[in-house]
C-alpha cells in the first residue's frame, strides 16, 4: 500500500513549479484580457520536458505516467500558466499507443512540434455514440465521420473548443467510419480541408480551436477505440489536475488574507462564516487530489476503471475551483473583484474549464453511468 | 389580496403615465441599441433628464414640497419608478443623491445646506456620491479612517481614502464620514461633511470591475481644506448622521426586488430558445429551484411595499431580499452557461455580463455574512458575537489588531 | 395594493392555533408511531367549521377562498396535527365547482361525511398526459381511465398514496374518458370495485391511502378540467402550507434553544455557524410565505398562473421544511435525534410530505414547466 | 502508488484470511437474514467470537506483546478489518474498549490496571464502555459536571450524568472522565475513572433514536463510591488522559471510510433497478455529485493509511470525511427515497433505516461546526474564536451563563 507521491514525482512538482515562477503569469492573465500577447511558455515547457511526458522513452520521450502529468498540469493550473499540454499530451498518447510515427513523435515529445487532440466523448450506459462538443448550445453533436480506404481516411464533420488546437501542427482526431467504429485519424493542421478557427473566451490564457474538417485527408492510426477513450479521459484528468492546482493556490491566499484582515476588532478568519467556507475549500481540496491520485493509478493499473476515476476527479476539482474561486473573491470582499486583483483571473479560469471537454454535466453524468452500468450488469 | 391601486394611487399612475408618453421621446437611449456612445455626452444628456422629470414633479416624490419634493409617501415613488420602467426610459442620474444623501441633509443640515444644495440635486444640476466606504472599512464601516483635522480658523483638513463611489467622476460634491477623534471609541469620533469634488487635493481614480467597466471609483483626499459650514450634524456626531443614509438606503433597496432585471422569464426565455435544454430534467430543476427563489422575491416585494404603504419602515430582513437575488441569478448564470457552453463568454453576450457583474454585487452594499449577523440579532434575537472593539479607543485598535495578526502569522 | 392578510384571516388563524392548542398533537405524533391511536381531530374540525372552508355558503359552507384554507393547514403543520383537510378539501372544491349533489355538498361542508381527492397531475409543456403517483418507483402512472356514458362512468385504474383516503365516505376521482379528456368522478367509497388500502409510512400523523378501482361505478361530474387541474394545483397550494406552518415552529423552537444553550462560555445562537443556518430558515419561510400568498391570490384573481404560483410555493415551503427540520435537529446536538424530542417528528413530516402529491419533483418541475411554456409561446 | 501488499503484509493478510476461512462458519449471524433475535443470546454469542479472535491474535493487533496484543502496526489491524469485513463476520463485540478505551490504559493506567483489566477486555469477557459525553457537555467536553468528590479515605463518590453511551447496557466497565476541583478553569480540574457498570448508583437507561432503535443509553451515577485504585492517569490530569482516548478515537475513524456501508455501488445498485430513474438526467447528476464523493472518500483513506504506514499520526483534517461520508449518504438517501416514493419509508426498508440512522450520526463524535474550527484553526492556521471562558473557574462560568441567558431572553 502506498498512496502518496514518490519522490521523483515530489522532485518533478518541484521543478514545476520553479520553472514557472520565473515567469508573470497572473499579470500575463489580465493583460491578454485587456488585448495584450498571450504568453505563451511553449519554449519553457520544451527546456523542462514537458512536450514528451508522455512518450515513450525509445521516441525521445520521458516515458511518464498520466499522474506525472497531472501533476505538472497542477503547476501551471497554480499560477494559470498558459502552457498547450492540455490538447498535446492526450495527442500524443494516442501517437504512441499507435506505435507508428516515429519521427512525428520525437519532434512532438522534443516540442519542436506541436499537437492537439481533437477528441470525442466516448459511448456511456445509455448511448453507443461518440460526440463532439458542440459551437454552441446543449446538444452534443456527433462526432466526424470518416471514409477509411485502408491508411487512409477522409474526414468530414467539427469538434469546436479543442484546446490548444490554434498553432498546432497536428491534429488527432477522434472519428466514427462508416460502419460506426470509432478509429484515430492523424490530420496535418496545413492540409486541403481543415480549418482551425481561433477563439478566445473569458479566459485569455486559454488556447482554443474550432476545428472543421471538410474532407480532410488523414492517416489512420492503429491505435484502439479504447486508446481514444482514454485519451477523452487523460484530457478529463488534466483539467481536474490544472483545477485542482487553481484551487491551492486560491485557498491559500484566502487564507493568508483572512489572517491579516481585520474587522470589528478580530481577524476575519476568526469568524466561522469566513473560517468553516475556507475549511470547506479544503475538504473539497483533498477530495479532488485524492481522486486525481486514482485517476492517475487507475490509467495504469486498473484501465477499465478510469472512466469512471477521471471523471470523477474533474467533478470534485472542478466543483472544488467552482467554489474556490469564488469565495476567493468573497474573502476579499469588494475589492476581490476588480480587475487589479488575482481572484478574477482563478473565477475565470473556473468559469470557462467548467464548460470545456464535454463540460461538468457530462463528466458528472459519466461517473453516474459507471457506476449504474456496473451495478446493472 | 389586492395588488391594484387605490383609486387615488390609480389617479396619481396615469397622470404619471400620461406624462412620461408625452414626454418619452424627449428621453436619451443609454443602453442597447443606438445608446450614446460617450461617456460625457450620456451623462449630460441624463442630466437634461433629469431635469424634466424634476420639473414634471417625478424627481423627490417622497421629499418635503419645500425642499422642492411632492411631500408624497413611498407607494408613489414606487409608482414612478414602474411607470419610468414601463415606459422604457432611463430613471433620474443621481438617484444616490436624491434617494440617500437629500434625505440626510434634509434630516440634518443647516437650513444653509438645505437651500444651497437640494434644488440643484434634484434637478441634476449637481451630482452627488457617497463617500462612507474605505478599504478598510467595508463590513465595519465605524472603523473609517480617512482624518479631518481641525485648525484654528475653525475649518478642516482632510486626509484619506474612500473606495467603491459610484458617479464620483462626475460628481460635484460628496457626502464623506471622516473621523474628527481618534482617542474614543470607534464610532464617536466621526463626522459628517459635504466635500465639493473639484476641491485641491480630490483625486477621482475609475476602479475596474470583473466586467472591465470601470463601475466604481476610488476617491483619494490629500489636504482638502474644508470650510466649517460643510459640517453636516453635529462634530463627533457623524455615525449617526450616517445611520439615517443607511436607512434610507434600506428603504431605496427594499421597494425594489426584480429591478436588477434578474427575472424569472428572461432567464426563462434564454433557455427556451434551446431544445435539447427544455426537453432536460436537470436543467429543469436547476431552473425551477431558482425561478421559485425569483418568483418569492417578486411577491416578498410587494409584501414590503404593502407594509410601506401602511407607514412601516422595513426592518433588516428586507436586506435577504439581495442574498436571495444575488444567488438565484449566480444559479442562473451558472445554468445558462452550462446549457450554451463556453459561447455564453462572448464579448456582447448578456450572460458574459451577468456572470462578470454578480460577484461584485455580492460584496456591494454588505455582505451577506453582516446581513445574516443583523438578521440574526435583531429579527430572531440571537445573542451578538463577542465584540473585541467595544470601548476601545479608535487609536489603540490598530495597534491591537497589528499584534494579534502577528501571533496568528 | 395590499398584499397581507387582513383581519378576517387574522382572526381565522388566531381562532385555528387557539383549537388546535387544547390537543396533544405533538405527543400524539409520537404515540402513533409507537403503535398508538392516531389523534384524528375531525371532531374538532367540525366544531369551528372547517369542512365547509371552501364550500360556498349556499350549500352550508363558509365559502372562504384557498388562501383561508392555507391559512387553517398552517396551523395544523405548526403542531404536526392530524386533519383529514388535505383530501377533503380539493375534493369539496371539485364538487362546488361542479354545482351539483347539493344535499352531499352540505354533508361535506358540514363535516357529516368526508371525501378525499384522487387527484392526476395535469398535462404540462412537454405531456399531454393526466399522471397518477405509483405505488413504488420513479415512473409516473396514467391516471385511471373511465367508460363514460351520459353522467355514468365506469372506472379503472389506481391512485396510490392519496391523501386521507382511508375513512373517506366519497371519493372525487381524476380519471381518463375514451377522448382521452380528463373528467371528474364521483364514487362511493363503499361502492362495488372499489378499495381503498390504508398505509402509513413514517409520518403517523398522515392518513394515506392505496385507491384501486375495478370497474368501479362512479357519476361524472360536470366540473371543467380545468377545475380537476385546480383541485391538484389547491392540493400543492395546502401541503406547501402545511410545511411553511411546520417551519415556523421548528425555527421557533431552534431560536428558543440557541439563546439557552451554552457551549465555551457563550449561547450557542451567539456563533455565525448556528446564527447563519437559523437566518436562512427564516429567509426560506419568508420566501415561502410570499408564495403561498401568491398561490392564494393567484387562485382567485390570476387562475391562469396558479399552477406556476401553487408549484412555487410548494418548492419554496417544502425546500424550507427539508433544512428547518434538518436543523432543528442540528441545533439541539445530539438529543435532537431521539424519540423523546420533538424534532424527529418535524423531520419525518418533512421527509414525507416531499414525496406525496407527485413529490417535490414534479412541483419544481412543473414551476419550470409554465415558464418554459410561456416564454417559448 | 500501489494499492497492493507488501510482501510481509501479503503473508499476514494470507494468515488471516486463511484463519477466517477456516473459522468464519463459527460466526454469529447478528443482521440480516437468520439473525439472533435475543438482545442477551446475540451479545453472548458476539462475546464468543470475540474470544476466538482474541485467541487466533485478531484482535489488539496493534497492542503491546506483553498485554497481549501482536505489537503490529495500524496497517495490520487495517488487513484485519478487511478481511473479517471480506469473509463477511461481525468484527469484535468490544470495539470501542480494544480500539480507545484499552490503549488509554495502557498509555496512562498504573500496572494493576493495566494486569487486572486489559486480558479480559481483549477476550470480549468484560466489555467497557466510554462515559464521557454529557447533556450539557457535548461539543464542549471539557464543561463536564459529573462530580466526584474526594472523601476522607482516600476514595470518591461520584454524581451525574452521562449520555450517547454505547454498549452501556452489557458493560462491565466504563471509562469516566468527571470533575473533581470546580474551583479552577474547566480543563484543569477534571480526573479520569474507571466505573464498575454493576456498583450500587450505576443506573443504565437506553436513549431511542430516530430509527426507533436504542442505539445509545444515558448512563446515570446516584452517589456511586469509588476507591481510590479506580483513578487512571493524575488526579486531576483527565483532561490530558481524555485527550489520548480522542487521539486513538481518531485514527480508529481515520483508518475506516467506506467502513459504515456508504458506498457509491449499493446507491448504484438501488437507483439501477429502476429504469425511469437511470433515464433521468437529474437522477443521475445528483447520483454522479454524491457518488463522487464517496469515491473520493476512498482513496482519501488510502493516503491516510499510508501516512499511517509510515507512522504519521492522521491530523483533525481526517475527520472531514465524516462530514464528506454523512452528507453524500443524506444526499443519496434523499435521492433513493425521491425515486421510490414514500414506499422507502417502509418499516423494514434499508433507506428508511438509513434516512433515519444519519441525522443522529451527523452529531455523534463532535458536530461539523467543531470540525470545521479545528481544522480552521490547526491545519489552515486560521485564528481561534474569542474565547469567554478562558481562566475562569469552573464554578463561576455557570453563573455567567445564566446571566447572559437573562440577558438575551
Amino acid at each position: 500500500m502506498n498512496f502518496e507521491l514518490s519522490d521523483e514525482q515530489r522532485a518533478l512538482q518541484e521543478a514545476a513549479r520553479g520553472a514557472l515562477s520565473r515567469h508573470k503569469t497572473l499579470e500575463a492573465a489580465r493583460d491578454a484580457l485587456d488585448g495584450g500577447e498571450r504568453l505563451d511558455l511553449w519554449d519553457m515547457a520544451r527546456e523542462v520536458g514537458w512536450p514528451g511526458l508522455l512518450v515513450s522513452e525509445e521516441h525521445g520521450g520521458a516515458g511518464l505516467g498520466g499522474l506525472d502529468a497531472m501533476l505538472v498540469l497542477a503547476e501551471c493550473g497554480r499560477v494559470l500558466a498558459s502552457v498547450p499540454l492540455l490538447g498535446h499530451v492526450p495527442a500524443t498518447a494516442v501517437l504512441d499507443a499507435a506505435g507508428s510515427h516515429a519521427e512525428l513523435l520525437s519532434a512532438l515529445a522534443d516540442g519542436e512540434r506541436r499537437a492537439a487532440f481533437a477528441g470525442a466523448q466516448p459511448p456511456g450506459d445509455l448511448s453507443q455514440e461518440w460526440t463532439a462538443d458542440p459551437r454552441r448550445g446543449h446538444a452534443r453533436v456527433p462526432a466526424p465521420r470518416a471514409e477509411v480506404d485502408g491508411d487512409a481516411a477522409v474526414v468530414t464533420g467539427e469538434v469546436a473548443w479543442v484546446p490548444d488546437a490554434p498553432g498546432a501542427d497536428v491534429l488527432v482526431v477522434a472519428v466514427v467510419d462508416a460502419d460506426g467504429a470509432a478509429r484515430a485519424v492523424l490530420v496535418d493542421a496545413g492540409a486541403q480541408g481543415v480549418t482551425v478557427e481561433p477563439v478566445v473566451r473569458y479566459d485569455a490564457t486559454r488556447l482554443l480551436g474550432h476545428v472543421r474538417l471538410d474532407g480532410a485527408r488523414g492517416e489512420v492510426l492503429a491505435a484502439a477505440d479504447t486508446e481514444l477513450a482514454a485519451a477523452w479521459y487523460l484530457g478529463q484528468g488534466l483539467l481536474a489536475a490544472e483545477s485542482l492546482g487553481a484551487v491551492e493556490r486560491a485557498l491559500e491566499v484566502s487564507v493568508e488574507y483572512a489572517k491579516e484582515r481585520f474587522t470589528f476588532g478580530r481577524a476575519i478568519g476568526s469568524y466561522q462564516a469566513v473560517k468553516h467556507a475556507l475549511v470547506e475549500v479544503l475538504r473539497r481540496q483533498e477530495n479532488a487530489r485524492s481522486l486525481m491520485y486514482y485517476a492517475g493509478w487507475a490509467r495504469q493499473d486498473a484501465p477499465a476503471e478510469f472512466p469512471l476515476a477521471a471523471s470523477a476527479a474533474r467533478v470534485a476539482a472542478g466543483r472544488a475551483l467552482d467554489f474556490a474561486a469564488r469565495e476567493l473573491i468573497s474573502v476579499h470582499g469588494g475589492i476581490g473583484a476588480t480587475w487589479e486583483h488575482d481572484a478574477p483571473y482563478y473565477f475565470r479560469r473556473a468559469q470557462l474549464s467548467r464548460r470545456l471537454l464535454g463540460g461538468m454535466g457530462s463528466a458528472t453524468d459519466r461517473v453516474a453511468g459507471e457506476l449504474l452500468g456496473q451495478a446493472a450488469a | 389580496m389586492d395588488l391594484n391601486d387605490t383609486p387615488q394611487q390609480a389617479e396619481y399612475r396615469a397622470k404619471v403615465r400620461s406624462w412620461l408618453e408625452e414626454h418619452k421621446h424627449e428621453a436619451p437611449v443609454l443602453q442597447g441599441e443606438g445608446a450614446i456612445e460617450d461617456e460625457h455626452e450620456a451623462v449630460e444628456a441624463h442630466r437634461a433628464w433629469q431635469r424634466k422629470l424634476a420639473e414634471a414633479g417625478l424627481t423627490g416624490v417622497t421629499w418635503p414640497t419645500e425642499y422642492g419634493g411632492q411631500g408624497l409617501g413611498p407607494l408613489e415613488q414606487v409608482i414612478v419608478n414602474q411607470e419610468i420602467s414601463r415606459a422604457g426610459v432611463p430613471g433620474i442620474l443621481d438617484a444616490i443623491g436624491v434617494g440617500m444623501l437629500g434625505p440626510t441633509i434634509i434630516a440634518h443640515g443647516t437650513e444653509e445646506q438645505k437651500q444651497r444644495y437640494l434644488a440643484a440635486m434634484l434637478h441634476g444640476d449637481e451630482v452627488w456620491c457617497q463617500l462612507f466606504s474605505e478599504p478598510a472599512a467595508g463590513s465595519d464601516l465605524a472603523g473609517i479612517q480617512s482624518r479631518a483635522k481641525p485648525q484654528d480658523d475653525g475649518s478642516w483638513v482632510l486626509n484619506g481614502q474612500k473606495v467603491w463611489t459610484t458617479n464620483a467622476q462626475f460628481a460635484s460634491f460628496g457626502l464623506l464620514l471622516a473621523r474628527t477623534d481618534p482617542d474614543v471609541p470607534k464610532h464617536k469620533g466621526l463626522t459628517m461633511f459635504i466635500v465639493p469634488m473639484d476641491a485641491e487635493g480630490v483625486t477621482v481614480r475609475g476602479l475596474r470591475q470583473i466586467t472591465g467597466d470601470a463601475e466604481f471609483n476610488e476617491v483619494f483626499f490629500d489636504d482638502v481644506a474644508l470650510d466649517p459650514d460643510l459640517v453636516v450634524g453635529p462634530v463627533n456626531g457623524g455615525w449617526g448622521t450616517a445611520l439615517t443614509t443607511l436607512m434610507f438606503e434600506r428603504l431605496t433597496i427594499g421597494g425594489g426586488g426584480e429591478g436588477m432585471g434578474y427575472r424569472a422569464d428572461r432567464f426563462a426565455r434564454a433557455l427556451a430558445s434551446d431544445p435539447a435544454a427544455v426537453r432536460d430534467p436537470e436543467v429543469r430543476k436547476r431552473f425551477g429551484e431558482l425561478a421559485t427563489d425569483l418568483l418569492a422575491l417578486r411577491f416578498t416585494g410587494y409584501r414590503i411595499l404593502t407594509a410601506l404603504q401602511r407607514g412601516q419602515i422595513p426592518g433588516p430582513e428586507a436586506g435577504m431580499g439581495k442574498v436571495t437575488v444575488v444567488n438565484a441569478a449566480v444559479a442562473a448564470g451558472d445554468l445558462i452557461a452550462d446549457v450554451i457552453g463556453p459561447d455564453a463568454f462572448s464579448l456582447d453576450d448578456e450572460w458574459n455580463y451577468l456572470i462578470s457583474f454578480l460577484p461584485g454585487l455580492k460584496s456591494a452594499g454588505g455582505t451577506e455574512e453582516i446581513l445574516r449577523n443583523t438578521v440574526g440579532e435583531r429579527v430572531l434575537g440571537l445573542p451578538p458575537e463577542p465584540r473585541l472593539d467595544k470601548g476601545i479607543p479608535f487609536s489603540e485598535l490598530r495597534d491591537k489588531e497589528r499584534e494579534a495578526a502577528g501571533a496568528s502569522a
